[in-house]
C-alpha cells in the first residue's frame, strides 16, 4: 500500500506495467453508486420480456417462454417421438421452428455426390493393383484414377502386412523426432476427443 | 402457510399397515393434511361442498386409533395423538379454472422435470424435486420425518412453460410436499459491541436454530385429475 | 393372477433354526482366534454393560443337544436377537414391518463368510432380495426409457442395484461391521470375515467356472446380446451355479471344523446384507411392501442417466438410425458461430433431419460441434420416455387396472 | 461397439422415499456420587424410558463415569458424534438437549447463505449466450 502511494505521485500513464494493478480499483469504482439506493436501483433487472408482466392477468394463466439455454437430451426431439405419443400434437402449434433451415450455412464446404459407377470388374482391378505393388498403387493413387474416395479403397481391399510394417516405421521415424510438449499436446487433444461422446 | 401432512399413502407408514393385519380396517382411511393452526376449519364436521380435493377429504374424519396407542415397537408417525390428527383444508367453493388454462395445461404436465417458487412467509424458494431446503428460521410443532404440504406458490413451470398466479396459484392446481428431516445450527457468532468512553467490549454471542426439509413432491396436476377433483371450467369474460 | 404360494418354496429360507448336535459337534474345534475375538470388540463390550440380559445362558439339562457357550458358535445365537438394542433400533430406522421378526433381521447381518451353515447365514435370503431387487430394477428401467441401449441399461441395473450402491446404503442405513465375527458379537453388528489389509483385490485373476462357453478364448469378441445370455445384469461374467443336488449336499461345510469360505471385502457383504433385508421383506410381509421398499429406499435415488452414454462415433450412429427409421440422412448446419478466427471460437451446429432439428450442440471446432449435435441427437433418441409409465409389477395388486401394452423399441443402432 | 454405459452410482436422496433419522445413538454418561448429576439422574430414571419408546430407532445406551460431569454423546449415521455437557441442569433442560441431539443432522454446523441446494440439473437449464433471441447480423 505504501508502495502504491508513493508511486502515484509520478505520472501513472508513463508506467504502463503499472496500469493492471490499477484496472480493478477503476472498475468497482465506476460500478458503485453514490447511494445505496441508486446501487440497488441499478441492480434491480426487470424480468424478461417473454416472462409477460404480472398484472396483464387476474388469474392463473400458462404462458410459453423457452429459456435461451442449451436443449436438454430429456426432451425428445419431434420427429423421435413414436406416433401415437400425446406430444406429438401438442407440440407442433407452439414450436415451430424459428430459423430458418435452409438458409444456415452448412457445416462442410461442399457435400459430394455419391455417384456408384464402380462395377465389380473396377473392384478387382483395385485390389489387383494393391496387391502388385502397394508402394506405387497407394490409396491416394487409386482413388484419383478410379475417381472415388480413398475411403473406398480402403473398403474395397486391404493393403498387404509388408506395406503396414513400412507405414508404421514411418510413423514411428516421425513420432521420435517429437519433443515431450508435442507428444503430449497430441495425446491430450485424443483425450479431448473421446470426451465428445461421453458429452462432458 | 403451509399444510402439514404427517401421513400421506405413499410413504412410510403403509409398511406398517402391511405389517399389523389387525389394524389394516382401521388405518385405511388416511389422514392427510393438517392445515397449521393458523387456518380456522374445524375437524369435525366436513364440507359438504364437492370438494376439488376429494382424497384429502376423507381425512377429516378423526380417526379412531386406539390399538396404535397401545404398540409398542416401531412406532412410527402414525403415532399421532387424535387431537393433532391433520385437519383437511375447507374450500367453500370449487376450483375455477380458464378455458385457456385448461387447453394449455397438458402442454405443461407433459414436459417432466417441473420448478416451483413456493412462498413461506412471504419468501419464495425456487424448489425442483428432490432439493434441500434450510429454513431460514426454526418451524415449531414440527418432528422429523414430517411431511408438509406447501400450499403457496406463484410459479409453477417446466422447461418451456410457466404456470403464473396472480400473484399466488391456488393450491388446488399442484402439490408440492417436503420432509421434515431435523434442525440444524450455525456456528456461534461473536458480535463485538462497544460503546463510547467505556472501555469494555461486550461479546454477545447468537447460535440460531434451523429447520430442514427435502422437497419429496413438485407435481403440475393434470386436467384430468382437477376434473375428477370437481374442478369448473369458467369461460373467459374478457375474451 | 394366482399368489405363489410363499409357504412351500421358502419353507427352506425360513426353516426353525436348529442347531442339531452333529453340526455343534464341528464348532468345537474352531481356532482359537474365535475366542480372542471379545478383546477386538471393545465396543460391544460397553454395550453389554447397558444390557442386562447378556450373560450366557445357563446350560438346560433336559435339552437333547449338547449346549454350548456363545464363545464357539461361528455366528450370534437365535436368543441374541430379542437382547440387541442395535437391532432393534435398525429395525425401527428401516420402519420395516413388524411381521419381519428380528431373528430373521439378525440373520440377514449374517454373511457367508462368518457361517458357512446356510441355515444361519442370509445367503438364502439374499439371492432372493437380489433377484427382486434386479426385476424391479429393470422392469422400471425398461419401461421408462424403452430405447435405452443394452450397455446403457446395464451400467444404470448397476447403478440401481449394484454392489457399491448397497454399500453406500446400508452405510446410510447406519450398519456397523463387528470386527470379527462371532457367537459372542451383537447380533446388531454385521458380520463377515474380513480380507486382510495389504490384498491385492485388484489383481486381475480370469474367471474361471462362468456360464460362457469358450471363456479361455480371451480374444474372441463378446457381443453385447451374447451377454444378456451369459453375464449377470449387470453385464459382468457370472460364475455357473453348482449342480442343484451339490447345494442340497452341502448345507454342513464338508471340512470339518475349518471355516473355509474365503474373506469378503466390506462392500460385498454390507451388498449381501441390503439384498437379504429385501428378499426377508418379501417372505414376511409380502410382495407388496417389497415393492414399497424398494420403490422408497433405491428408486428415491437420484441418477442421471443421460451421463452414463459413451458414444465412440455418433455421427456414423446417427446416420444409421436415420436410415433404419426412414428418417431423411442427418446433415450438419451452422446455426451460430463466433470468433472464427480467434483463438477460441464458438460454434453452435444442429444436426437436421429434412426441416427437423434432432440435436445441436457447441465446439471449438466445427468437427467438434458437429459431434457433440449428434450425441445430442443420439441422446434425445434414447431417453425417449413415455408419459404414462406403468410397470408390469403393478399388475400384481388388486383392482389394478386392465394392463395397457407398454412401448416397446426396435432396439439400440446396430453399426 | 457404437455406445458404451459409464457406470455410476446413485446418490442418495433421504427423505424423498424413505426417511432415517440421522441420530443413530445416544450415550448418557452419569455419576452417582456427584452433584452435577443430579438432574441427569432423575431425568434416567423417569423419562428416559418415555423417551426410548417414543424414538425406537435410536439405540441407547447408559454407562456410568464416576467423577465426571454429565454427558450425551450422539452418534450420527455420517459417523460423527456430538457431545452436549449437561451439568447441573434440570430434567426438563435435559431433555431440550437430547431432542436438540436427536433432530441433529450430525453434519459440522456451517454458515450457509442460500436456502436451497439442489442436486439436479437445472430445469430451464444454464444460460448461454448462442441459445434464444438470436439476432441476425
Amino acid at each position: 500500500m505504501a508502495t502504491s502511494i508513493a508511486v502515484s505521485k509520478r505520472p501513472i500513464l508513463g508506467l504502463p506495467f503499472l496500469l493492471p494493478c490499477c484496472e480493478p480499483v477503476t472498475l468497482q469504482l465506476r460500478r458503485a453508486q453514490s447511494t445505496y439506493r441508486r446501487t440497488k436501483q441499478r441492480l434491480r433487472i426487470k424480468p424478461d420480456a417473454s416472462f409477460g408482466s404480472s398484472t396483464d392477468s387476474t388469474q392463473a394463466h400458462i404462458i410459453y417462454n423457452p429459456p435461451s439455454s442449451a436443449p436438454s437430451a430429456y426432451h425428445t426431439p419431434l420427429k423421435f417421438l413414436p406416433p401415437n405419443d400425446v406430444r406429438r400434437t401438442l407440440r407442433t402449434d407452439t414450436s415451430s421452428s424459428s430459423l430458418n433451415i435452409d438458409a444456415l450455412p452448412s457445416v462442410f464446404k461442399s457435400v459430394p455426390e455419391k455417384k456408384y459407377h464402380l462395377t465389380r470388374e473396377d473392384v478387382e482391378e483395385i485390389r489387383k493393383l494393391r496387391a502388385s505393388d502397394p508402394l506405387v498403387w497407394s490409396r491416394w493413387k487409386l482413388a484419383q484414377r478410379f475417381n472415388c474416395s480413398p475411403l473406398f479403397i480402403a473398403q474395397a481391399c486391404e493393403a498387404s502386412p509388408q506395406k503396414k510394417e513400412i507405414q508404421r516405421q514411418v510413423l514411428e521415424a516421425v513420432q521420435s523426432r517429437w519433443g515431450a510438449k508435442r507428444r503430449m499436446a497430441r495425446e491430450d487433444r485424443e483425450l479431448r476427443k473421446e470426451s465428445w461422446g461421453r458429452d462432458e | 402457510m403451509f399444510s402439514r401432512s404427517v401421513l400421506a399413502k405413499a410413504f412410510a407408514p403403509p409398511l406398517e399397515q402391511v405389517a399389523r393385519p389387525s389394524l389394516t380396517a382401521t388405518s385405511t382411511t388416511f389422514r392427510a393434511c393438517l392445515h397449521q393452526s393458523t387456518t380456522t376449519t374445524s375437524a369435525t364436521n366436513p364440507p359438504t361442498e364437492p370438494l376439488s380435493a376429494t382424497v384429502r377429504a376423507q381425512s377429516s374424519i378423526p380417526a379412531v386409533q386406539p390399538t396404535f396407542q397401545t404398540s409398542t415397537t416401531p412406532v412410527t408417525r402414525a403415532d399421532v395423538p387424535a387431537d393433532k390428527q391433520p385437519i383437511a383444508p375447507a374450500f367453500t367453493t370449487p376450483l375455477k379454472v380458464s378455458q385457456s388454462l385448461l387447453s394449455t395445461l397438458p402442454q405443461l404436465t407433459s414436459q417432466k422435470p417441473h420448478y416451483i417458487t413456493a412462498h413461506l412467509h412471504d419468501r419464495p424458494y425456487l424448489l425442483t424435486e428432490g432439493d434441500d431446503l434450510r429454513l431460514p428460521f426454526l418451524m415449531p410443532n414440527v418432528a422429523p420425518g414430517d411431511v408438509l404440504r406447501f400450499n403457496r406458490a406463484s410459479l409453477l413451470g417446466s422447461r418451456d412453460f410457466t404456470l403464473k398466479g396472480s400473484p399466488y396459484l391456488d393450491e388446488r392446481l399442484f402439490e408440492c410436499r417436503v420432509r421434515v428431516l431435523g434442525v440444524d445450527s450455525e456456528p456461534l457468532r461473536v458480535k463485538e459491541k462497544t460503546k463510547r468512553r467505556r472501555r469494555h467490549v461486550q461479546q454477545i454471542t447468537s447460535k440460531h436454530r434451523y429447520t430442514l426439509l427435502r422437497v419429496m413432491e413438485v407435481k403440475a396436476k393434470s386436467v384430468e385429475e382437477l376434473q375428477r377433483e370437481g374442478a369448473i371450467v369458467e369461460e373467459e369474460a374478457k375474451a | 393372477m394366482k399368489r405363489l404360494q410363499l409357504q412351500r418354496w421358502s419353507s427352506s429360507a425360513l426353516s426353525s433354526r436348529v442347531r442339531t448336535g452333529s453340526r455343534l459337534h464341528r464348532q468345537i474345534y474352531y481356532s482359537g482366534a474365535r475366542f480372542q475375538s471379545t478383546t477386538s470388540n471393545s465396543l460391544q463390550f460397553e454395550d453389554d454393560q447397558s444390557l442386562a440380559g447378556q450373560q450366557p445362558t445357563p446350560p438346560s439339562t433336559n435339552s437333547p443337544f449338547p449346549q454350548f457357550t456363545k464363545h464357539q458358535l461361528p455366528s450370534p445365537p437365535i436368543q441374541a436377537a430379542r437382547e440387541s438394542a442395535k437391532l432393534a433400533a435398525l429395525h425401527a430406522r428401516l420402519y420395516l414391518p413388524s411381521r419381519l421378526p428380528l431373528e430373521t433381521l439378525a440373520r440377514c447381518l449374517v454373511d457367508t463368510s462368518a457361517d458357512p451353515n446356510f441355515q444361519f447365514n442370509n445367503n438364502s435370503l439374499s439371492v432372493l432380495g437380489h433377484d427382486l431387487l434386479t426385476n424391479y430394477a429393470s422392469e422400471h428401467l425398461v419401461c421408462t426409457y424403452p430405447r435405452l441401449p443394452l450397455t446403457v441399461i446395464f451400467a444404470a441395473m448397476y447403478a440401481y442395484a449394484g454392489p457399491k450402491t448397497l454399500h453406500a446404503m446400508s452405510r446410510e442405513w447406519g450398519v456397523e461391521h463387528a470386527a470379527v465375527p462371532g457367537g459372542e458379537v451383537d447380533p446388531g453388528l454385521l458380520q463377515f470375515k474380513r480380507v486382510a489389509p495389504g490384498t491385492n483385490l485388484k489383481e486381475a485373476r480370469p474367471l474361471v467356472g462362468t456360464t460362457r462357453p469358450n471363456e479361455d478364448q480371451t480374444t474372441w469378441r463378446k457381443s453385447i446380446t451374447s451377454s444378456v445370455v451369459y453375464d449377470n445384469v449387470f453385464g459382468d461374467p457370472e460364475l455357473a451355479a453348482p449342480p442343484p443336488a451339490e447345494l442340497s449336499d452341502n448345507v454342513y461345510p464338508t471340512n470339518d471344523g475349518i471355516n473355509s469360505e474365503p474373506p469378503v471385502t466390506a462392500e460385498v457383504a454390507s451388498a449381501n446384507f441390503v439384498r437379504a433385508v429385501v428378499g426377508a421383506i418379501y417372505l414376511h410381509a409380502g410382495r407388496q411392501a417389497a415393492k414399497r421398499f424398494f420403490e422408497q429406499h433405491f428408486l428415491s435415488r437420484q441418477l442421471d442417466i443421460s451421463k452414463m452414454f459413451n458414444f465412440s462415433q455418433p455421427a456414423r450412429d446417427l446416420a444409421r438410425l436415420c436410415a433404419r427409421e426412414n428418417y431423411e440422412a442427418p446433415v450438419a448446419k451452422i446455426i451460430s458461430e463466433t470468433g472464427r478466427r480467434s483463438r477460441s471460437p464458438v460454434f453452435v451446429v444442429g444436426v437436421f433431419s429434412g426441416r427437423d432439428k434432432l440435436g445441436e450442440g457447441a465446439g471449438a471446432s466445427l468437427v467438434e460441434a458437429r459431434s457433440r449435435a449428434a450425441v445430442a441427437a443420439l441422446k434425445g433418441w434414447y431417453l425417449y420416455s413415455p408419459l404414462e409409465v406403468r410397470v408390469p409389477s403393478a399388475m400384481e395388486e388388486d383392482g389394478a387396472a386392465p394392463w395397457k401394452p407398454v412401448y416397446v423399441d426396435l432396439g439400440e443402432v446396430i453399426v | 461397439m457404437p455406445v458404451q454405459g459409464i457406470r455410476s452410482v446413485t446418490s442418495a436422496r433421504n427423505g424423498v422415499g424413505a426417511f432415517i433419522l440421522q441420530c443413530k445413538r445416544l450415550d448418557f454418561h452419569y455419576c452417582d456420587w456427584a452433584g452435577s448429576s443430579r438432574g441427569m439422574v432423575s431425568f434416567l430414571k423417569h423419562q428416559l424410558n418415555a423417551f426410548a419408546k417414543q424414538n425406537p430407532q435410536i439405540e441407547i445406551r447408559v454407562s456410568p463415569r464416576p467423577h465426571k460431569h454429565p454427558v450425551i454423546k450422539g452418534h450420527y449415521i455420517n459417523g460423527r458424534e456430538k457431545a452436549v455437557c449437561v451439568r447441573n441442569l434440570e430434567p426438563e433442560q435435559i431433555f431440550q438437549k437430547v431432542n436438540l441431539l436427536k433432530q441433529n443432522s450430525g453434519e459440522k454446523n456451517k454458515r450457509t447463505k442460500k436456502p436451497v441446494t439442489s442436486i439436479n440439473d437445472s430445469v430451464r437449464g444454464i444460460w448461454s449466450p448462442y441459445h434464444g433471441g438470436l439476432k441476425s447480423v
